[in-house]
């Protein structure tokens, strides 16, 4: 249930409008799409999981839930910056496809949100982990469906005004339109 | 200095130097005719208000269409009329009471925002008759689920009811608690019409959808036409039937006879801008416009699923081809 | 031998108006030899011949004027008596161009030269003649495919050590609108092509023959039936299905045997077939039994535009004017000048480019059959790739090459098209779809010769 | 407050010292001369180069299979730096520019037929070797106009023209031109010869108004076969490049009206 609600309703893209940033960057490619999902679907689920410890066993003892902001962004561009490290020894050819944008994830607010959300929602740990997991599913999976439309628009011929992010905006928006009709498929409680 | 022309001038070009004569406006000019006997039953059914809607959608269309291209700086491409289509389609997909004034909206939305921003017909990645159905149902969503019921210039009474889907929505509710309280599952039954009005469309809903009978005599008229291929309709209605018999709910038939599913089926999915071009790409498209179509009427907030589950397709459609390329012929 | 009805049928195909009927009831008509003709030294697929005269030179007919030059190359020979008036590079139908001699076949021999008599190259007795004599005589006489490709035959009739050749497919189907050349050579020259067959089936060590008739061609059929009747040995005429391209080689041996050959770069070889055109078999008989090597060839002139249309048989190198002029001129106005069907063809610029071993067909098209492109964007309804007998996704290819995505082009397997011309036949909206293929084509080979260059150069440092 | 910061101070404290032993054990040793030269660029990553970005060209120069002195935007002075860095002199090239050797417009060269199809040379010169008369003229397709990552090539009546300007000499053009009509010459030079038809003067007559005859006149007027200005091949003159003539009158002199004074198209002019 989780995770047909994080996947198709509340999709973290094209429903709660966040993460747009890779979004639109990393979509022109579906190889690159590929790529960047996965990289957020391990970096959101592990961010989840040690977001959680922190919270729970240091924060919220010593009642500083007031900067718990400050210290995940802390922890999450940590944490990217091991992935893009690991990942440049032993995983190259990703490394150079997704160039820029690994440190994107830094910043990325899908990444915050997720812990953010389980923050507020104070559920359990495994709930947690596999609530980011089910919402990084579905960033991909708006990611990889996005980039194959962005790919068949590589062969389109838009107005000259609308070339490039414009008409990427565009169809966004529509791809949003359509995933409204999965309002309402599962009852979530936030 | 000039020298001469020679006497011969031929035209260059590169092989083939003949044609099948197909043409793009000849496909859709067959799509109107597939779509001449439900917009007649529609009309009937609804009376002045329908005529009013087609008109003002296939007008407005056609309107916006020059009107891009014209600011586009590009070729008028009226002439193949794929507006009128776009426009027709839309209209068929409207409660004919809606006022005219959101059908141009509508209208407009269809053709520039769907369409012409895209760079015309061929580049759009959604059916612009349903994005615009779509973008209509969310914005006006009153307007857009208050329905005539058929034949109502006969009846003057009651004019305004609601659709058998919505009925059936509480079926699968209902269905489930059948054996508490087996009145309620009689009594929801009772709503849907009897099979010969789902056939004919002698019920409530949009133009073009309430009459199964002429969508199929369109359907069949472009399949005889070879303007579309049997799989996506048929890999559609058969996920609907299927979902509806392992699910429970309204019977199968009544799934299948309400609602888009038959236009959706014969004449949205198989648009061919946004579906698969392989004959497996389009039975996996067909499919999931089943599957989604039924998931959303059961789950779903709203009672009607089938052109957000096309939508959705339509978004898939690009990755579905990537994954059913044809295999070239000797190729391991 | 039997006949059999086809057991496979590709995917694909299209069905053109074939419009045989125009030359189909006219007999060969052999040609007055034109007092100018135009010998290039390419004719065939490979390298161009040689050219070992020079202007002024006096030529006897058959003689050698153009030697093969590597081991995809054949001879060019004269195809008639003449003083070479110059050597000049000429364009030919494809848009190459090539050195060409112009022969002025009216000038007499200077001085006391005998009479040109007998047989050009000595006739063999294929029965005693060993296996390499006949294919010597094969590569002497300058036989190449003269389906259109124009592979060198002795190449084809050759297999490299490994391979057996099982199956000798002869491609009688002439799936190309308008040409008629080829049903009228097997009509009027059924006992040859059976010679020819036999002196190949030695040459390839006795493989089983299939000869490949469209089923539109029932006289054809009738012919070989007859001129085969008490041969030995594995031969079955095949009925193939009216298809467009039942005549692509690939296609016809899967329409025959059954066999699928793999992609490019593997040849029909390697699983077992060889495929030969009736009009090449005829030639290798007559090369092998007459001593007459290959120096002319039926041509159908057809089309809307031309008062009389004709199979013509005519030396190489006949100028299309004069093969226009032979077929009683312009019925009307000329919209368009093809070398070869409508559906492969080259459209020509100028009657001034003349026929080589492979023209086929000489097509005057008049302005109401002459259909040009309008290009509007693809609506992606599939049918160039339900049309494709490659089975490929046409409409991807385009696109992709249309915004310059030639890695795209290759990706969907750009290079396995046969350049059939089945999807622009096929689309609606008149995209030329297989120009684009062409362009693809034409620029990965570009690439890929750039780079063997270039790996070539890295070798010599 | 105090907790706060100590918390703070000592999550990030942890996750420095795990990344630092991930640096130290985890990272990839990378030729230290590729970081340089990338510095050395200009770091515009316009792709001028022909490769992905300033970082991409920098592999490649270092692996030895890119040349220097590609970076327009860089200029001498980049190609200097780099040349240092990777311990080879940079070669001193004058700045070459394309040049069209056609002038063959619509008006003066014959089309001999209507060509339909493809807008792109490379084709056009697959059907029936293009459709204009002279077989080794500018189609003006704009073959050379799409490749060209500078835009400095624009077709004007049926011919491809390069902007002297915004040329880099990359050669592209020269590369996709199916007739071999775009030419590298050293920008310095004024004088130049606008036609690639080596027939005799009858033959390029019957299908163009500007074509070379290969007259010498050419050669006559700037001092003769000894000066040493033009080469001729075939019946077509040349201008050697090496030693190239400087007078402007033989230009107004040549009858064939095939040369110009700076032949380039200056866009906005």
């Amino acid at each position: 249930m989780i995770l047909v609600g994080a996947v198709l309703v509340n999709n973290f893209v094209l429903n709660r409008f966040l993460g747009c940033c890779p979004f639109l960057g990393v979509s022109k490619k579906m190889d690159t799409a590929l790529g960047m999902s996965g990289a957020v679907v391990f970096v959101m689920t592990i961010a989840a999981a040690v977001t959680w410890c922190i919270d729970h066993w240091l924060l919220t003892p010593n009642g500083l839930g007031y900067i718990h902001t400050l210290a995940f962004i802390l922890v999450i561009a940590s944490l990217v910056q091991f992935i893009d490290i690991a990942m440049k020894r032993f995983l190259p050819p990703l490394h150079a496809a997704l160039g820029i944008f690994l440190p994107l994830i830094t910043t990325n607010c899908a990444v915050l949100g997720a812990a953010e959300i389980n923050c507020k929602q104070g559920t359990g740990f495994l709930e947690s982990v596999f609530f980011s997991f089910a919402a990084a599913i579905g960033f991909g999976f708006a990611l990889v469906l996005f980039s194959g439309i962005r790919e068949k628009l590589a062969h389109a011929d838009p107005p000259r005004c609308f070339r490039g992010i414009a008409i990427a905006l565009v169809t966004g928006g529509l791809l949003s339109l359509a995933f409204m009709g999965f309002s309402g498929l599962v009852k979530l409680p936030y | 200095m000039k020298p001469k022309e020679t006497a011969a001038h031929y035209i260059l070009s590169s092989s083939p130097h003949t044609h099948s004569n197909s043409s793009v406006s000849r496909i859709m000019l067959d799509v109107l005719l597939a779509l001449l006997p439900t917009t007649a039953v529609g009309i009937w059914f609804f009376g002045l208000p329908a005529v009013w809607t087609i008109a003002t959608c296939v007008a407005t269309c056609i309107v916006t269409e020059a009107l891009c291209r014209l600011a586009m700086g590009r070729d008028n491409t009226i002439g193949d009329l794929s507006a009128v289509v776009t426009g027709l389609l839309l209209a068929l997909n409207l409660p004919a009471g809606i006022p005219l004034w959101m059908a141009v909206v509508g209208s407009v939305f269809a053709i520039g925002v769907a369409k012409q921003v895209f760079g015309g017909i061929g580049m759009n990645p959604f059916n612009p008759a349903l994005a615009a159905r779509a973008f209509m149902l969310i914005s006006f969503t009153g307007p857009m689920t208050t329905w005539l019921k058929p034949l109502w210039w006969k009846t003057p009474d009651a004019v305004t009811t609601a659709t058998p889907l919505a009925c059936m929505k509480g079926m699968f509710a209902a269905d489930a608690t059948a054996h508490a309280t087996p009145h309620a599952a009689a009594k929801a039954l009772e709503q849907i019409p009897c099979l010969w009005d789902l056939l004919i469309g002698n019920m409530p809903g949009c133009i073009g959808e309430v009459s199964a009978i002429a969508l199929a005599i369109g359907a069949a008229y472009l399949l005889v036409r070879k303007v579309i291929t049997w799989h996506i309709p048929v890999a559609f209605i058969a996920t609907v039937v299927v979902y509806s018999l392992i699910a429970g709910g309204a019977p199968a038939y009544a799934q299948v006879l309400t609602g888009g599913v038959m236009i959706g089926a014969c004449f949205m999915a198989t648009d061919y801008v946004t579906s698969p071009t392989t004959a497996k790409g389009k039975l996996v498209f067909g499919f999931g416009c089943g599957l989604l179509c039924m998931l959303i009427r059961q789950f779903g907030s709203y009672p009607e699923g089938c052109s957000f589950a096309i939508l959705i397709m339509n978004a898939v459609s690009p990755l579905i081809n990537r994954w059913t390329q044809p295999k070239p012929f000797g190729a391991k | 031998m039997k006949t059999v009805k086809s057991q496979f049928k590709f995917k694909g195909g299209v069905h053109p108006d074939y419009n045989k009927e125009l030359a189909r009831e006219q007999p060969i008509e052999k040609i007055p030899l034109p007092a100018e003709l135009v010998i290039s030294m390419s004719q065939h697929l490979g390298a161009p011949a040689k050219c070992v005269v020079k202007a002024g030179d006096f030529v006897r007919r058959g003689q050698v004027v153009g030697e093969k030059n590597g081991f995809i190359s054949v001879c060019v020979r004269t195809s008639a008596d003449g003083k070479v008036k110059a050597i000049e590079k000429r364009l030919g139908p494809a848009g190459g161009k090539a050195d060409a001699i112009i022969l002025d076949t009216t000038a007499k021999p200077e001085g006391e030269v005998a009479e040109a008599s007998g047989p050009i190259l000595e006739p063999l007795d294929w029965r005693t003649a060993s296996r390499e004599d006949l294919l010597k005589r094969v590569e002497e006489a300058g036989i190449c495919g003269m389906g259109g490709a124009g592979f060198p035959t002795n190449v084809k009739l050759n297999p490299p050590p490994g391979k057996r050749c099982e199956y000798l497919i002869l491609n009688g189907a002439e799936c190309e609108p308008y040409l008629t050349a080829d049903y009228r050579l097997m009509l009027e020259r059924a006992p040859r092509i059976r010679l020819g067959v036999e002196i190949m089936r030695k040459i390839l060590g006795g493989p089983a023959v299939r000869i490949a008739i469209e089923a539109n061609k029932p006289e054809a059929i009738k012919a070989m039936e007859t001129a085969f009747a008490d041969i030995d040995g594995n031969v079955e005429i095949v009925v193939l299905p009216v298809l467009y391209p039942q005549g692509s080689e690939k296609h016809q041996i899967f329409a025959t045997v059954g066999r699928v050959v793999p992609e490019p770069p593997a040849l029909p070889i390697d699983v077992g077939c060889v495929v030969e055109n009736v009009g090449t078999v005829a030639a290798i008989a007559d090369a092998v039994e007459l001593g007459e090597p290959l120096l002319e060839r039926v041509t159908t002139v057809s089309g809307g535009a031309v008062a009389q249309p004709k199979n013509v048989l005519a030396p190489c190198g006949t100028k299309y004017s004069d093969l226009i002029a032979f077929c009683g001129g312009e019925k009307e106005p000329v919209a368009k000048l093809i070398s070869g069907g409508t559906m492969m063809g080259f459209a020509v610029s100028t009657p001034e480019i003349s026929t080589t071993k492979t023209t086929s067909g000489l097509l005057l098209l008049p302005n109401s059959k002459a259909y040009q492109y309008v290009s509007q964007a693809c609506i992606n309804c599939g049918r160039c790739v339900r049309a494709c007998p490659m089975n490929l996704n046409a409409a991807e290819i385009a696109k992709a090459v249309e915004s310059d995505d030639i890695k795209g082009a290759e990706d969907a397997h750009v290079m396995t098209c046969i350049e059939c011309g089945a999807c622009s036949f096929s689309c609606p909206a008149y995209r030329p779809i297989t120009q684009f293929c062409r362009r693809a084509k034409n620029s990965i080979r570009a690439r890929i010769a750039a780079e063997k260059a270039k790996a070539a150069a890295a070798a010599k440092k | 407050m105090t907790i706060a910061i100590v918390c703070i101070a000592g999550v990030g404290l942890v996750a420095a010292i795990v990344l630092a032993i991930a640096d130290k054990y985890l990272s990839v040793k990378e030729d230290p001369r590729i970081g340089m030269v990338t510095a050395a660029l200009p770091g515009a990553n316009c792709g001028g180069c022909g490769f992905p970005g300033c970082d991409g060209y920098a592999r490649a120069l270092v692996a030895g299979t890119a040349p220097n002195g590609a970076c327009a935007a860089g200029g001498d002075a980049c190609a200097a730096e780099i040349a240092k860095i990777l311990g080879v002199e940079a070669a001193a090239t004058e700045k070459r520019v394309a040049l069209v050797k056609c002038c063959g417009t619509r008006s003066e060269a014959i089309r001999v037929g209507d060509y339909n199809g493809i807008c792109d040379c490379n084709v056009a010169a697959m059907t029936a070797g293009g459709d204009k008369g002279c077989t080794y003229g500018c189609l003006g397709y704009g073959a050379c106009a799409n490749v060209c990552p500078k835009n400095a090539i624009s077709i004007h009546d049926g011919l491809a023209r390069v902007d002297k300007r915004l040329c880099i000499g990359c050669g592209k053009c020269v590369a996709i031109c199916p007739k071999k009509v775009i030419e590298l010459v050293p920008a310095s030079a004024t004088i130049h010869v606008l036609c690639n038809n080596p027939d005799k003067g009858p033959a390029v007559r019957k299908v163009c108004g500007v074509g070379c005859m290969g007259c010498h006149l050419c050669e006559k007027n700037s001092g003769g076969k000894e000066a040493g200005h033009f080469t001729f091949e075939g019946f077509l003159a040349k201008v050697n490049y090496a030693n190239p003539p400087t007078d402007a009158q033989i230009v107004a002199k040549c009858p064939a009206k095939c040369m110009a004074e700076d032949a380039h198209f200056e866009s906005g002019n």
